[in-house]
């Protein structure tokens, strides 16, 4: 039964918490920027007051428009059973997961592409295409952080890389960690829309990416964008705290604690980053994607040494 | 008995041809090609079964190399005689005469030198083949097909008279002391080194210069696109797959004796340099050539480059060769029969003005694509079979240079006949067809049997082909 | 004997050179005829071997049957033809005729350099045979390549012919009769059909320059 | 009936099937009919002999004598030939079945009965390929479907484009054919026989071996359109209908897998260098051919383009089977074989699927230029359902087929890095890894494009309004394919254990050292259906959940409005992001390899009429290596032929010249410069 409840509640952590990830890394920023800022609970009132509101439609849209959201939500909640919170390991860890994990993401972002393409509006279109040129950089790169981590480790499930033995590879193999974490971040950023790739608090149209694929989505399906990704957001966080952190758990609920503070300090990270940093030029971001790539397979490199 | 069934063989055709200069009703003549033709194929046929031996004292006798020409001639000059029934009642305006007699004369000659042993009958009944086809190439009575005859005439007359030359010296090579002083071939093979070897090289330099010009091999090959392109399609027919066939066997016979005198590697490297040259030669003259008869007679070129080329290589090439020599033949007979028919339902044979032959000619346009497929070594067709048996040959000699240029020039000749050939089938005709010049039985249906005959032989060769190859190829075996 | 016969190998050279000079048409055709005589009586020059009766007709059978053909049916048939065709005299060579006698006696040289590596088989045959004939093909070959009138190719064509002829005449010990005759008549039938073709030339470009004769090429 | 009686009971009726199509005259749709039902049938043998042939223990063989010189009717069907089998049979079948709507021959004619034949002998020729155990039979039955292509791509032989790309399809399956000719050969030089039983088993030794390694990479690589020898494929493609390019796409390109794999088969222990040159060449030609697919307007075209890409990546992993072999490895040698036959599997159905989805936009629309096309998923929903599920699958996208095979290879390239034994292994092999994330994610971003631009948002043209729904017989072949997609996708355990087994056989590993690694990917891919089922029920949840609050809603039924223009208030369809303009980013990326023909009509003035930019990206090997470089043959050989050979003077010279260098020749002594 506790071994269960071990599983079982970093995952739900995971569902219910992600929201207040976003809240914080808000609050964060306001913080920086000399504001109250909104509350932290905010994303959850704005999820409700979404569920709530009746959607509109365009008569351009088909099912794919309405299917896109479930699918993207889906897809993120399927790659957090693969993810290990805290000190368990994952609902359903198996070699080769990650690869699924990576995919479960690129499906997310397929049906949110083609929802965008469903309006038929420039906008969106211009948004579904610098969304799938960006991660078609950001992808080589998280696979190469993850070779890496593969090589480091010796595992092949998301669950083991995390768990086994990374303090003494962080003490062994540092730098070459730390080269790897670093794209980790990069990556993280690209993936979820952050600054400086993408700033998801702007709202010119033009230089958008992630907030203008959803311009026509509204209602509960907004609500259900918002809410996958923030999930997203949480699931890369998590896979950067449990690589940074790298210390040995001996027991699931500490762990999971300390797990969460880290989550903590990553909200904070991020909105410092977020804060002290100007959007990149779009055509910049390839550059800094593939930057992250040769962080990556430097790190790999020393790692085959 | 012997004399029977050998010198027949030779006289029938000639009385026929006879005949039909002295036949008065053109109407009839054609039907005498007809009647040789037929005859001519069944004693060949029944040759198969009886094998009967050497008859005037040994200057004519049936092997197997000689079996395997005379029955190729014999069946395109089947073909041919059913297509110039057709053929002739397109033009009733042009005195045949000259025509009918020629070709049955021509006949004769093939078959005197398929079965000749001595090796100064061969040379003079080959050179009777020349005079035979200088009217049929000059059929049209143009100006052009005038140009191509002088030009066929005087080289081909300088090769053979290099070839008689070559004869001579090889009869001198036989003149020494102890020497068989003789030209029958069997006898100068079992002469072996008694034969004086300078004499035999500088024979076999002259002998394929000269019967290298009758076959078309470069760069004794001038005469023969313009011979081919002027000349009716059915006598491209028949040279490609009767008269260069018999210069060929000429080749081989030299070959024999320069291999029972100790010179076969030399006479072989000859051929092999000769027959990649050729196939160099035609490679570079198809590409981009707009004319589509002239297209074939380099393909010709070619094509006798390959049997060259497995001849030279000795060993199992060799029988390829013979095998190659077959089906080279009759794919000849498919390309120029049709060839023939494209040329007169269009009225040129301009390649940028003739499209769509498909279209216009349902059976001769799909031929003369899948004869083009058959003759560059497209399998189920039997010329891939004999091709590869030549790049195994190659291969298995280790004689890797000469396997990847024989490669490298059949695909390069493959792409540049191809575009050509299919520019001709494919598409829409741009202008209406010419009435009265569509497929007709007699001019669609020989090629298609050949056509068949070529696809029966990928299928399926009888074992007794096969050991008629091996001993074809035994002669030259090095 | 030996030495006539070599005076007659030497006129036959000499011959060569002199059709190679040759500016006018008719002198050509006599010098090529007259050639073809000489040659025909080279027969009866040779050395009779022990074979007897039978050999000595062959010999004269062959002699005379040279010399009608090579003598007189052919140089009549072309004169003919000039005539009827009303052909005109000059020979135009395509190649000078210094620089064709330069490279005919170019050609003389290499054919005594490449008889050489020929051994004779016989020690009575004449070492001059082999040259000559060599140098007799070559001529012809050039004669054919350098002039531009389709009868100076005829000759030309004759020439090879009768530098072969003397090899033919040589083996004549065991050369069948038939084969020889046959020779001759293909020689005959086939100056004979080149003599129609250039009258049909004649007719229809109103010339023999085979200059007109280049429409097909590639 | 046993097995080898079906099979070839299976390959004489597919062979034969198209005859049937003039039994009929008065009917020819009945004649169509009776074809395509005879065509299935043979299908549905051959099948079965597949699937018995996995099952059994030993493999069916049967040899019968056959008169062509070192050829025998041999055929033998072990685990590799069935896995090809299966596809080889049943998409053309089902091509076929689609072809009853798509190319009527109750409309078309006798082109519709030529095409029905030679479709019917491709598939034989193609069954006949992969189960055929000698050279000389693999040879004829290559160029029988090597020339049945060819006239299938000619169909329409009055276009001119349809010419061209059947002359560049021909000449280079010619190429292919000479290089095979050698190949072969060469084999049986080694064995001494055109048995593959004879050639089982040879030693891998430094030069007749490599030769013959080189020789079916570039006979073979040409089949299968592996770059840079893929460019023959585009034009062949886009030039046929389009159950033609599902079934050359599907399982004609397969053939070219088949024949590499079958023959590397033959070494054993081979180098390590081979599984190198196949996965980089298998990398790079993944790469590249998804960035060209990006780069086409033409439907047909990109796809075609992806089948390059696909290709690189079943070579990619047959490579790693072979570093695999040369290592010793049978856990690599298993996974990579098993990548390589399952994406071959699953290509064959998402590949075959999407042409016919194409085929039927084509048919509706009358148009392959995508950016005339679009929001035809309202006209025509059920093939834009369809067509989805193959684009998803061919994105290697989760719980797609396309996933499941990419996985395995995945896993086989990290095999280089982790769990090692004693052997040490290549660990640039490892960088397979990225690239295929790489080619997924352009694939992924490509097919968004695709469907954005044909399925969704407005017509952009009177093509895309004149659009209609496909005929029955054409959507019932994609819905089964799209039910493949999904089944394999959702169940890949499944056919672990027929690899392995197969797997063995080609490796002649033992069979035992295979089950461990086949049972371990087996368990997780189980996982991976876990995982889809999670997928599928949250989706489903959540549909539930907004169909719960919308009908609660107190507003009624959502509003239907225009799309919202940030404020433009009069949209037109042509504003709509283009396919174009979608990957534009992405293939300029790519810039230093495409020469695209540019028409540039810019705008003028204060009040511009008409402006105009249209980029077309060409094939670079096509336009800029072959197709300048035969021209350049043709230059030399132009000046080669001088002018002066039609006068007979120059003619007698060549003759003159020929025999003197002979005697030359001679004279110096004669030897054999070769």
């Amino acid at each position: 039964m506790t071994r269960l409840a071990a599983a079982v509640l970093p995952f739900l952590a995971f569902l219910g918490l992600s929201p207040l990830l976003l809240g914080a890394v808000t609050r964060v920023k306001s913080l920086f920027a000399g504001r109250t800022g909104a509350p932290l609970l905010q994303p959850y009132h704005d999820l409700r007051r979404l569920l709530g509101k009746q959607p509109v439609y365009s008569r351009t849209t088909t099912w794919v428009f309405r299917a896109g959201p479930l699918v993207g939500l889906g897809a993120v909640v399927a790659a957090g059973l693969l993810m290990s919170f805290g000190g368990a390991p994952a609902l359903l860890p198996f070699p080769g997961d990650f690869i699924l994990f990576a995919s479960l993401l690129g499906l997310s972002r397929f049906a949110t592409a083609l929802a965008a393409l469903d309006t038929g509006s420039s906008f969106e279109g211009m948004g579904a295409a610098r969304e799938v040129t960006f991660a078609a950089f950001a992808e080589p790169a998280l696979f190469l952080c993850l070779v890496a981590l593969v090589r480091a480790t010796g595992s092949l499930s998301l669950s083991g890389m995390l768990r086994e033995g990374l303090p003494e590879l962080w003490r062994a193999q540092g730098p070459a960690l730390l080269l790897a974490a670093t794209a980790l971040v990069v990556v993280a950023l690209a993936e979820n829309a952050r600054i400086p790739v993408d700033d998801p608090t702007t709202h010119l149209e033009l230089t958008m990416i992630h907030e203008v694929m959803v311009l026509d989505h509204s209602g509960p399906d907004l609500a259900v964008i918002h809410y996958a990704a923030s999930l997203k957001l949480f699931l890369f966080g998590a896979l950067v705290v449990r690589l940074a952190l790298g210390f040995p758990f001996s027991s699931p609920w500490p762990s999971l604690g300390v797990f969460l503070g880290g989550m903590a300090l990553f909200a904070t990270a991020l909105g410092a980053i977020e804060s002290t940093m100007a959007r990149l030029r779009l055509d910049r971001v390839p550059q800094l994607l593939v930057a992250a790539s040769v962080l990556a397979l430097f790190a790999l490199v020393l790692l085959l040494r | 008995m012997l004399l029977l069934a050998l010198l027949p063989l030779v006289l029938a055709p000639l009385a026929l041809a006879a005949l039909a200069l002295a036949v008065p009703r053109a109407r009839w003549r054609p039907r005498l090609l007809l009647v040789g033709a037929g005859l001519h194929a069944a004693a060949v046929a029944a040759l198969w079964a009886l094998r009967p031996g050497p008859t005037l004292s040994g200057w004519l006798a049936l092997d197997a190399a000689g079996l395997l020409t005379l029955s190729t001639a014999s069946a395109v000059f089947l073909a041919s005689a059913v297509y110039v029934q057709g053929y002739l009642a397109t033009h009733p305006e042009r005195d045949d005469r000259v025509f009918v007699g020629s070709l049955l004369a021509l006949l004769a000659a093939m078959t005197g030198a398929a079965l000749a042993q001595n090796l100064g009958l061969l040379w003079v009944i080959i050179e009777l083949t020349t005079l035979a086809t200088a009217p049929l190439i000059y059929f049209r009575h143009d100006a052009l097909s005038l140009e191509a005859t002088w030009k066929y005439l005087m080289v081909c007359s300088l090769g053979i008279a290099l070839a008689l030359l070559g004869t001579f010296f090889l009869a001198f090579s036989s003149a020494g002391p102890g020497g068989p002083q003789t030209l029958l071939l069997p006898d100068l093979i079992a002469a072996g080194d008694r034969l004086s070897r300078p004499w035999v090289r500088a024979a076999f330099a002259f002998l394929l210069a000269g019967y290298g010009t009758k076959m078309g091999l470069a760069p004794f090959h001038a005469w023969k696109p313009d011979a081919y392109g002027e000349a009716p399609g059915v006598l491209g027919a028949l040279l490609a797959g009767g008269v260069t066939n018999i210069a060929f066997l000429a080749l081989v016979r030299a070959t024999s004796v320069c291999q029972a005198a100790g010179e076969g590697p030399f006479a072989r490297s000859a051929l092999l340099g000769v027959g990649l040259l050729s196939m160099g030669v035609a490679a570079v003259f198809m590409v981009g050539q707009r004319d589509f008869k002239r297209l074939l007679a380099y393909s010709s070129v070619e094509h006798m480059g390959i049997l060259a080329l497995g001849v030279g290589l000795g060993g199992a090439a060799a029988a390829g060769a013979f095998f190659h020599m077959v089906n080279n033949g009759l794919t000849k007979g498919v390309l120029f029969l049709t060839a023939g028919n494209i040329h007169r339902a269009y009225g040129t044979k301009d390649t940028d003005r003739v499209r769509g032959a498909a279209r216009r000619l349902p059976l001769s346009g799909p031929l003369f694509l899948l004869g083009f497929l058959a003759v560059t070594g497209s399998p189920p067709f039997a010329p891939f079979f004999s091709e590869f048996a030549i790049l195994s040959g190659a291969l298995g000699g280790g004689r890797w240079l000469v396997a990847a240029a024989y490669l490298a020039l059949l695909a390069l000749i493959f792409v540049t006949m191809g575009s050509t050939v299919l520019r001709i089938v494919q598409g829409e005709p741009r202008q209406p067809a010419e009435p009265g010049f569509g497929d007709v039985a007699t001019t669609a249906g020989p090629p298609l049997l050949l056509l068949l005959a070529v696809l029966a032989l990928g299928l399926w060769v009888p074992r007794g082909l096969l050991d008629l190859f091996d001993a074809a190829a035994a002669l030259v075996r090095g | 004997m030996t030495y006539w016969t070599g005076l007659v190998f030497v006129l036959v050279v000499v011959l060569d050179l002199l059709v190679l000079a040759s500016s006018r048409l008719r002198g050509a055709i006599r010098t090529v005829a007259f050639q073809g005589a000489v040659l025909a009586l080279l027969p009866l020059l040779l050395p009779a071997p022990a074979a007897g009766e039978h050999r000595v007709v062959h010999m004269v059978a062959l002699a005379v049957g040279a010399l009608v053909v090579k003598g007189f049916l052919i140089p009549g048939m072309m004169l003919w033809a000039m005539r009827e065709a009303a052909i005109r005299r000059e020979v135009e060579p395509i190649v000078g005729f210094v620089p064709s006698l330069v490279l005919g006696a170019l050609g003389v040289a290499a054919a005594f350099t490449f008889s050489g590596a020929l051994p004779l088989p016989a020690p009575e045959l004449h070492p001059l045979l082999v040259p000559t004939s060599l140098s007799t093909v070559w001529t012809g070959l050039l004669l054919v390549v350098s002039r531009r009138k389709a009868v100076a190719q005829v000759l030309g064509f004759l020439l090879v012919e009768n530098g072969v002829f003397v090899f033919g005449v040589l083996l004549s010990g065991f050369m069948p009769l038939m084969v020889e005759a046959g020779v001759l008549l293909d020689l005959l039938a086939a100056t004979f059909v080149m003599g129609i073709v250039i009258f049909h030339i004649n007719r229809e470009f109103a010339s023999l320059d085979t200059g007109r004769l280049t429409s097909l090429r590639d | 009936m046993t097995l080898p009686a079906l099979l070839i009971a299976a390959i004489v009726l597919t062979s034969v099937s198209g005859l049937l199509a003039l039994a009929v005259p008065r009917r020819p749709a009945l004649g169509q009919a009776l074809a395509c039902a005879a065509l299935c049938a043979g299908a549905v043998l051959g099948s079965v002999a597949a699937v018995g042939a996995l099952l059994a223990p030993v493999p069916p063989a049967l040899t019968l004598p056959w008169g062509a010189p070192g050829g025998a009717l041999a055929l033998r069907l072990d685990g590799l030939s069935a896995f090809f089998l299966i596809p080889v049979l049943v998409v053309p079948a089902l091509g076929s079945v689609y072809g009853l709507a798509y190319f009527p021959q109750a409309r078309l004619g006798r082109k519709a009965v030529r095409l029905q034949i030679l479709f019917g002998l491709v598939t034989g020729a193609m069954a006949l390929v992969v189960t055929s155990a000698n050279g000389m039979l693999f040879l004829a039955a290559w160029e029988v479907m090597a020339l049945g292509c060819f006239f299938l791509v000619i169909t329409h032989h009055e276009e001119r484009e349809a010419q061209r790309a059947g002359f560049v399809y021909l000449a280079s399956a010619h190429a292919a054919n000479l290089a095979l000719f050698a190949m072969f050969a060469l084999l049986a030089r080694l064995a001494g026989s055109f048995d593959f039983a004879a050639m089982t088993g040879l030693r891998a030794a430094w030069g007749p071996a490599t030769a013959v390694f080189v020789l079916a990479l570039a006979g073979f690589g040409l089949k299968a359109g592996l770059l840079p020898l893929h460019f023959w494929l585009p034009g062949a493609h886009a030039a046929a209908p389009s159950h033609v390019s599902a079934l050359m796409s599907g399982v004609v390109l397969k053939t070219g897998i088949y024949g590499l794999l079958r023959v590397t088969g033959f070494f054993e222990a081979p180098p390590a260098s081979w599984g190198a040159l196949l996965l980089a060449g298998g990398a790079v030609s993944a790469v590249m051919g998804v960035a060209f697919a990006l780069a086409q307007h033409d439907v047909k075209r990109l796809l075609a383009y992806h089948s390059v890409e696909n290709i690189g990546i079943i070579v990619m992993a047959a490579g790693l089977a072979l570093l695999g072999r040369a290592r010793g490895d049978a856990a690599l040698v298993f996974l990579g074989f098993a990548a390589a036959v399952l994406h071959v599997v699953n290509h064959a159905t998402f590949k075959a699927l999407l042409f016919l989805g194409a085929g039927a936009v084509v048919h509706a629309t009358g148009t392959r230029d995508m950016d005339l096309l679009g929001g035809l998923a309202r006209a025509m929903p059920r093939t834009a359902a369809l067509f989805l599920v193959g684009a998803a699958a061919i994105s290697g996208l989760p719980p797609l087929n396309g996933f499941a095979s990419e996985w395995l290879v995945y896993l086989a390239s990290l095999r280089t890095v982790y769990d090692l034994g004693p052997v040490p292994h290549p660990h640039f092999a490892a960088l397979g890894a990225p690239v295929l994330a790489f080619v997924g994610s352009l694939a992924a971003a490509c097919f968004v494009k695709v469907h954005g631009t044909v399925f969704l948002g407005h017509g952009r043209s009177r093509h895309a309004a004149a659009a209609h729904e496909a005929r029955p017989a054409m959507l019932v072949p994609m819905l089964v394919l799209a039910a493949a997609c999904v089944v394999i996708g959702l169940f890949p355990a499944a056919l672990l254990p027929a690899l392995a087994g197969a797997a063995a056989q080609w490796s002649r590993v033992a069979p035992e050292a295979l089950v461990g690694p086949a049972a371990s990917a087996g368990a997780s891919a189980v996982r991976v259906s876990v995982t889809a089922a999670a997928l599928a029920a949250v989706v489903l949840g959540a549909w539930l959940l907004r169909r719960h609050l919308l009908r609660r809603g107190p507003l009624g039924p959502p509003p239907q409005v225009e799309t919202w223009g940030c404020g433009y208030s009069r949209p037109t369809a042509r504003m709509q992001y283009t396919g174009s303009s979608l990957a534009d980013a992405l293939v300029g990326s790519f810039r230093w390899a495409f020469f695209p023909h540019r028409r540039v009509l810019p705008p003028r003035g204060v009040f511009p009429r008409r402006a105009l930019y249209r980029a077309t990206v060409p094939d670079t090997a096509l336009e800029r290596g072959i197709v300048p470089a035969l021209a350049w043959t043709a230059r030399m050989a132009g000046r080669a032929r001088s002018r002066l050979l039609g006068a007979v003077q120059v003619q007698a010279l060549l003759l003159a010249g020929g025999l003197v260098a002979l005697l030359l020749w001679l004279a110096l002594g004669g030897g054999a410069p070769w």
